[in-house]
């Protein structure tokens, strides 16, 4: 086998390759249930029903694809510049913590101002936790990689300390309910994001704000002398210097933005679902790292970002309902890993011209 | 297709129960505990019942969109088994009048959503009793996920047993900050016995603690289910839930119409909570005491939070003659004396 | 140079109907091509016209699309380098190919499956290295790491590497770029001292003197197409020129002696010294002072302090000690963005790596240091048609070849790469210009445009200092030369007293 | 009270015991990375080593320890071909390394495959058949000091000491070992030297998926002998940071596994010695002191001399430039 490098890529291919890999995938899938002796016509008619089509689906998705939207986006900003924050997961926990702090703060204010500081508190605290990595990663060198994920555990442990180990701010101590199991303080009424009901699905004012990230952080690399500068530092650092470009600044300054995204996820899974600051259920979920496979399967375009999400999102959601005493949850990982790869392996007609050639006669010796 | 469906049989005119867990249905300690009930559920009643469960999903929405399917499924009941389900139960129970729904461990009901638990502190001080009689030293260590009132209760009532046949015993309480982490469980229970204590108990969902025990041949009493067979030398007893019997009458009684909400807090009468059977070191007499105990709690003769308790200072916290109240244990935030460790957590 | 060699004896090499295509380019368009044994075989070419891309397919590194080669007559079939290397056949690349981390002794046993399972001790291979490189006076220190090497002895290692393993044929790719003249003239003994062996030789390069001097016989590629084999004896330079580039070649091209004698200074150098890469000392006070219209030329073998003069200049890297003074103000240290604001440009030595970023577009490219100003930016948002106006305009006025201004950079040739460096630089309106090498590598076509905009340049009122390892560019472009010596001026002379046995003696070291 | 049973004699034994299981995997994730193929799909590869090795203890039959040995094995054979999926993507389809290897865990880690085969085989709930347990190493056990932390530890502690000495003697004393470096370092330069590249990083990658696959395997037969799903809580990621952290040299990964097997215990010895402060400050000490130490070695001196495979995440593709 010969592979070269594409000099371009034709439009076609760009949408050709994801569509054959997907169903490579499930072509593939389909073997490894039959392998486990399940009917893969009945697992996919159950999985696009209850992802897409069931009454309800879609509505039930976009609740798993909100929060994904904004890890992938956050993933894909970082990652666009080569910037591997894989700290999403973290950033996340300290927006939801940024957004309830603030939404309880301003409890007594009109909703408009409740919500707007919500999403202040969320993109601020995930913008100053993705910042250390930041910090560290322009000042020090350090690997960001390991850090922003040490600091996704460090992050899970603060809230747990601050509901479970501690009086703090989060913690409701009042009621009964809360003395006999430690919880955090319900957000007023006012505090609940809209939704917007369209027949077919509700949506989440959260998931529209994630549209709408994903529209400026396109025009913001397109369009932006900051977003330049990135671009740029991402492609080659020394051009970058060359041309007299803060590098540390857009490191650090992208570090923050991607944490941002990932906080207004965290501030969206409070406003949006959840209205109080709860420790199990945000770390059980798991969007920080999704979401870096969302943007991976995007390619790191933000408008990919949501389609991909929505389409995990559908799936993640539809595996619940495939699984049960004869379908283990281990088998629908199974199925989304698979889909990965393959996914993946694509990839590589879209960069790449594969050629296949016999070997002739072996060289003399 | 029944596989695809995700349920164990697929009779269209049997009723439907499922289950909804936050952890794994393997995991050796707490929802395997639910999971059993299910299994035994099932067995009583054949066929007439489809049985289902979810698991590991996450508390928060994750869970409404998986009670959503379970009803569009066709579930008639079902059963939330983490207290963080609480929410999401509540919400499903309104949205789905015509479902009911049991949620173990909370305190919201709705004319369609029940709750339920059970008194494990009674199986606690008869656990402690054991540990107590095991040990020599009078220094016991115990393995405790986060410090909440549930778990505090449990550890006061073991460190009151251990004190009924271990005079002055104290019971030291290492605090792990995760419900299931084995490594970690073990770790902790290590340390406790570098501190040297001699018999180790534990409020851990995963049998760590026993492994432990196991490899420096400690005394060890268990937690959610009986795992003896993790080390059979060093096992004592332990706290167990049947969660069965009780899911089972609420089911028929689902079947049959005469459902009603209500709060139900298991005890060792009920076969609720009880211990798991004893290990072989459990002497004779330990044995005959426990049961002596147990009989006594089971017809009301003995309560062990009943005055005279001091707190961890020696001062009195409940005067002699008086008993707490059921709402004094769910919020109990303090440590009877001979308990080493902070309540508030470190 | 070996006179037993007679044109009827079974060549070393034989290739024949090479052809090779990448993407977008036929790199060997059916190339015949036969070296004899114990001859030095020169391969003489433009830039791009394929020399590399057929000497690799002889090393099994590339796979020739059609074609046959035949080692001392026998047909082979090259599936990577080791079965090359099977058959005597090593190569020098252009772009070296060393493991920086590792020490020169493991890079030169490195991939040799005669040694042993567990590796000799690291003495025995030391000695025996060091027992070759006395053979052929090459002497390098065997424990050393390659990154502290200089080019000239990571030069050596590479020839070492061949050696040891027993190249009967060595194909060296433009082996003199980068090393003094007395190095070039070390390098020419030992090769004689190879053919004499009984090697044969396959010598890549564009510099005319030079394979005059060392071959035998001399093959021209002109766009991956064989124009001849000629005997060097029967040749002469202008000849070679006129095969390679196919028309006649205009060789001296200099700029009018600076007559604005008492211009204004416009760039000042006071003391500079700054650290290289591995933390030790690169430029060693520095002081110089550059008037309007004048270039100053900076002379020296590669190595010597150039890369990190320039950049201590244009901010890139921090001075440690001493001032660049632009107008009569000083720059900030370590600060690109103020030398960009005080018009100092820059054309850097490593055009792909620096210059340009090589994914962005021709167009992005040439705003990479305007796009934070009016009127390519307004508040921060990029004006995307005077993006493209800003484009088309620079790409015609500096006849840039692309396929468009959207064509990712680094699909385009070496010489197009350079002139999006210029366009960008001299469009700025600079108060001066630092250029590293700016016409290294280039065709004779492309040097001659870049010569020429450097001196119209300078006309206009800019001052120029022009870092070559090129002695001849300087000598025909600057006013006056300085010469660089392991990071200090070793001497400045004007133009018109410049002795080129002088300076070379001072490029070497010698007081001046 | 005895000295064996000292605060400083217990954290060094437990630091080595609980370090083990890092040492293995992060000397695989080192060779997979000395040979340019950084694989974040440890925690993966070490789920699927518990989940099979556990599976082997409980169907074999037969002494103890040839037992430990084969389920050893088959845990980190099983591992070794979830390994394949990762390798051929990155070295033989050029898929980004980084995306892989997270994909890699989503596959096989907890709610994975390692959670399936679990669930299939029934394995949960059940105590290990057979499970390593400390020797006393010619009755040396009970000397003091030394005996607990140097002669009281499980065969796998012993293999690990074997495993380091051997990676070092590889990497540095043996052909194989130097062309391992020199594809690292530069593809281009092995490449041309007649050195496979691909074959060099597809082996390595393997045995760094059989090294993490021993590494899982000793979770489920010696730390907690049984099998729970998700049950490696993480070590596979602390086992990357290791790497770094040594910069890539074996004996610095067995000190650095040390530490971390110390930081793991030192919380809740503390605790046990009645240090009040909150148990996640306890917690959170090994990632805090990840990040420390990352920042430590990456400045200065350190960065220049002994710094990442220089090739480390980039694929080679022979004809490209
Ligand atoms: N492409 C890139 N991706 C991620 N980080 C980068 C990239 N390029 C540079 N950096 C980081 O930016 C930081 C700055 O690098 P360096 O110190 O070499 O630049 P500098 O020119 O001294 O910076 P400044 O212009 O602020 O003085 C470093 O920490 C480096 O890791
Ligand atoms: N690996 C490659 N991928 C794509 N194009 C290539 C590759 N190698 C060479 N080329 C193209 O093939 C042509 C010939 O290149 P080659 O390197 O052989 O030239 P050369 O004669 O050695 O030039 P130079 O004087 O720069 O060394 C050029 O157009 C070059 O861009
Ligand atoms: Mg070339
Ligand atoms: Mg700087």
């Amino acid at each position: 086998m010969r592979i070269q490098r594409r000099l371009t890529t034709p439009r076609w291919l760009v949408v050709a390759v994801p569509v054959a890999s997907l169903i490579a995938a499930f072509a593939a899938a389909a073997i490894v249930l039959l392998i486990a002796g399940k009917d893969p016509g009945a697992t996919y008619a159950r999985l696009f029903d209850r992802a897409f089509i069931a009454p309800g689906a879609i509505t039930s998705t976009l609740i798993t694809a909100t929060p994904l939207l904004f890890t992938g986006l956050a993933a894909a900003a970082a990652f666009r510049m080569r910037l591997w924050n894989i700290g999403g997961e973290g950033q996340l926990y300290l927006g939801a913590v940024g957004a309830s702090g603030a939404g309880l703060f301003l409890r007594d204010q009109p909703p408009a101002v409740i919500i707007a500081g919500m999403v202040g508190g969320g993109l601020a605290a995930g913008a100053a936790w993705s910042s250390i990595p930041g910090v560290l990663k322009a000042y020090f060198k350090t690997n960001e990689i390991i850090t922003s994920l040490m600091l996704n555990y460090v992050a899970g442990l603060l809230l747990t300390y601050l509901i479970f180990d501690s009086r703090s701010f989060w913690r409701e101590l009042g009621t009964f309910s809360a003395r006999a199991f430690p919880q955090g303080k319900q957000l007023p009424d006012a505090a609940t994001w809209p939704t917007f009901d369209l027949g077919v699905a509700v949506i989440p004012f959260g998931f529209l704000l994630g549209l709408i990230a994903a529209l400026g952080l396109w025009l913001f690399y397109r369009s932006t002398s900051f977003g330049f500068q990135a671009r740029v530092l991402g492609d080659s650092p020394s051009a970058a210097r060359y041309a007299g470009i803060k590098t540390r600044r857009v490191v650090v300054a992208m570090m923050a933005l991607s944490g941002a995204l990932a906080g207004v996820g965290g501030a969206s899974e409070i406003g949006d679902f959840r209205h109080v600051l709860d420790p199990r259920g945000l770390q059980q979920a798991g969007f920080g790292y999704a979401g870096i496979v969302v943007a991976a399967l995007a390619r790191y375009n933000p408008f990919a970002v949501a389609v991909v999400a929505f389409l995990l999102g559908g799936l993640a959601n539809a595996g619940y309902s495939l699984q049960g005493p004869d379908f283990p949850a281990g088998l629908v990982g199974v199925l989304q890993g698979m889909i990965l790869f393959f996914a993946l392996g694509g990839e590589l007609l879209l960069r790449y011209r594969v050629s296949f050639r016999a070997r002739l006669a072996a060289a003399p010796s | 297709g029944g596989s695809s469906g995700g349920s164990t049989a697929s009779s269209s005119a049997a009723f439907k129960a499922a289950w909804v867990y936050v952890g794994a249905a393997s995991d050796a300690g707490w929802t395997k505990a639910h999971d059993d009930a299910r299994l035994y559920v099932q067995q009583q009643l054949g066929g007439q019942l489809v049985t289902t469960f979810k698991e590991n999903v996450p508390e928060g929405p994750q869970a409404s969109q998986v009670i959503d399917s379970l009803v569009a499924d066709g579930n008639k009941i079902i059963f939330g088994t983490s207290f963080g389900f609480q929410d999401q139960m509540d919400a499903a129970a309104k949205k789905y009048p015509n479902v009911y729904f049991e949620q173990a461990t909370g305190f919201k009901m709705e004319t369609n959503l029940a709750e339920f638990f059970g008194a494990a502190e009674d199986a606690d001080y008869l656990t402690g009793m054991a540990a107590g009689a095991a040990s020599k030293s009078g220094k016991i260590g115990f393995v405790a996920p986060f410090p909440i009132p549930e778990v505090i209760r449990e550890i006061n009532a073991f460190a009151l047993g251990a004190q009924a046949t271990h005079p002055g015993a104290t019971v030291q309480v290492i605090w792990t900050t995760t419900w299931f982490d084995p490594a970690k469980e073990k770790s902790a229970a290590e340390s406790l016995i570098s501190a040297g204590v001699d018999v180790l108990g534990q409020g851990q969902d995963s049998p760590a603690t026993g492994e432990a025990a196991k490899a420096h041949g400690l005394k060890w009493s268990g937690y959610d289910s009986d795992q003896t067979s993790f080390a059979p030398d060093q096992w004592l007893t332990g706290t167990v839930y049947h969660w069965g019997p009780y899911e089972l009458t609420r089911i028929k009684a689902a079947m049959n119409g005469s459902w009603k909400s209500g709060s139900y807090y298991g005890s060792l009468k009920d076969g609720f909570v009880d211990i798991a059977p004893y290990g072989k070191s459990v002497d004779a007499s330990t044995q005959a005491a426990i049961n002596a105990k147990k009989a006594a709690l089971i017809n009301g003769t003995f309560y062990e939070f009943t005055g005279p308790l001091n707190d961890q200072s020696g001062a009195v916290k409940v005067p002699a003659g008086t008993k707490l109240t059921l709402d004094q244990i769910l919020t109990m935030d303090w440590f009877v004396k001979g308990v080493i460790g902070n309540p508030k957590g470190s | 140079m070996n006179p037993e060699v007679t044109a009827g004896a079974v060549p070393a090499v034989a290739m024949r109907s090479i052809t090779k295509r990448f993407p977008g380019v036929l790199a060997n368009d059916s190339v015949d091509f036969e070296a004899r044994e114990g001859e030095v075989h020169a391969l003489l070419g433009e830039n791009g016209a394929g020399k590399s891309t057929l000497a690799s397919i002889l090393t099994g590194l590339y796979r020739p699309d059609a074609g046959d080669i035949e080692i001392y007559g026998r047909r082979v079939e090259f599936h990577s380098p080791r079965d090359a290397m099977a058959a005597g056949v090593s190569m020098v690349h252009q772009h070296f190919r060393l493991a920086a981390s590792l020490t020169v002794a493991d890079n030169i046993v490195l991939g040799h499956q005669a040694a042993p399972w567990l590796r000799a001790s690291p003495r025995t291979i030391e000695s025996q290295v060091t027992d070759l490189a006395r053979r052929y006076r090459m002497p390098v220190n065997p424990t050393a790491r390659i990154w502290q090497l200089s080019v000239g002895e990571q030069q050596r290692v590479e020839i070492l590497k061949s050696l040891y393993r027993g190249a009967r044929i060595l194909i060296l790719d433009e082996p003199t770029s980068l090393l003094t003249p007395q190095e070039a003239d070390d390098l020419f003994e030992t090769l004689r001292r190879m053919t004499a062996e009984g090697r044969t030789i396959v010598f890549v390069s564009h510099k005319l003197e030079e394979l005059m001097a060392v071959s035998d016989r001399v093959t021209v590629l002109r766009g991956g197409r064989v124009v001849g084999t000629v005997e060097t004896k029967s040749t002469t330079p202008p000849q070679l020129a006129r095969m390679m580039v196919g028309r006649e070649v205009v060789f001296a091209q200099s700029k009018e002696a600076h007559r604005m004698e008492g211009g204004e200074v416009v760039l000042e150098l006071r003391g500079i010294s700054a650290d290289g890469d591995l933390g030790i000392k690169a430029v060693n006070d520095v002081s110089l002072a550059i008037k309007a219209g004048e270039i100053v030329g900076i002379a020296g073998v590669s190595g010597n302090g150039q890369r990190e003069l320039a950049e201590a200049i244009s901010g890139a890297r921090r001075r440690s000690a001493g001032d660049v003074i632009v107008d009569g103000r000083s720059l900030r240290n370590g600060d690109p963005e103020d030398a960009i604001a005080r018009g100092i440009a820059h054309v850097p030595e490593d055009r792909l790596g620096t210059g340009v970023s090589p994914s962005l577009s021709v167009a992005d490219n040439l705003i990479l240091k305007s796009h934070r100003r009016a009127p390519i930016a307004t508040r921060g948002i990029l004006r995307r048609q005077r993006i493209a106006a800003n484009a088309k305009q620079l790409m015609s006025r500096f006849s840039v070849s692309a396929p468009g201004p959207d064509t990712p950079t680094r699909l385009l040739s070496g010489g197009n790469v350079q002139k999006v460096v210029l366009a960008r630089e001299l469009s700025s309106r600079p108060r001066a210009i630092v250029a590293a090498n700016p016409t290294r590598g280039l065709d004779v076509g492309a040097t001659e445009s870049v010569r020429e905009l450097l001196i119209k340049a300078a006309a206009g009122g800019v001052g120029i200092l022009l870092i070559s390892e090129d002695l001849d560019e300087v000598l025909a472009l600057a006013d006056r030369i300085a010469v660089i010596y392991e990071g200090r001026i070793a001497g400045v002379v004007p133009r018109d007293e410049a002795d080129v046995q002088r300076i070379g003696l001072m490029m070497a070291g010698a007081p001046a | 009270m005895n000295v064996n049973d000292s605060i400083v004699v217990v954290l060094a034994a437990s630091a080595i015991f609980y370090g083990t299981p890092l040492v293995f995997a992060a000397m695989g994730e080192l060779l997979a990375e000395r040979s340019g193929v950084l694989n974040l799909g440890v925690e993966g590869m070490m789920l699927t080593g518990a989940v099979t090795a556990f599976w082997a203890v409980q169907h074999l039959s037969g002494p103890d320890w040839l037992v430990l040995l084969l389920a050893t094995m088959i845990g980190g054979l099983a591992a070794l071909a979830v390994s394949v999926i990762h390798a051929v993507l990155v070295v033989g389809l050029r898929a980004n390394q980084i995306v892989s290897g997270l994909a890699l865990t989503i596959f096989a880690g907890a709610t994975g495959l390692s959670s399936y085969v679990g669930n299939v085989a029934r394995l949960g709930g059940q105590p290990a058949h057979h499970e390593y347990t400390a020797i006393n190493v010619l009755g040396l056990a009970d000397v003091p000091v030394l005996g607990p932390i140097l002669f009281h530890q499980n065969a796998l502690v012993y293999a690990s000491w074997a495993l380091v000495l051997v990676a070092l003697a590889y990497l540095h004393r043996t052909r194989t070992g130097l062309h391992v470096r020199a594809v690292g370092e530069s593809p281009q330069t092995a490449d041309v030297m007649g050195i496979d590249v691909a074959r060099y990083r597809y082996a390595h990658t393997l045995a760094g998926g059989l090294l993490a696959g021993v590494g899982g395997a000793y979770f489920s037969l010696a730390i907690t002998p049984n099998w729970i799903d998700g049950m490696t809580s993480g070590a596979g990621w602390i086992a990357i940071a290791l790497v770094i952290f040594a910069f890539w040299r074996p004996e610095l990964t067995l000190a650095g596994a040390y530490l971390f097997g110390l930081f793991s215990s030192l919380g809740f010895v503390l605790q046990a010695r009645q240090v009040h402060l909150p148990p996640e400050v306890f917690a959170s000490l090994p990632y805090l002191m990840t990040v420390v130490v990352l920042v430590a070695v990456s400045t200065g001196w350190a960065r220049q001399r002994l710094g990442a495979p220089a090739a480390l995440g980039t694929p080679y593709v022979r004809e490209e430039r």
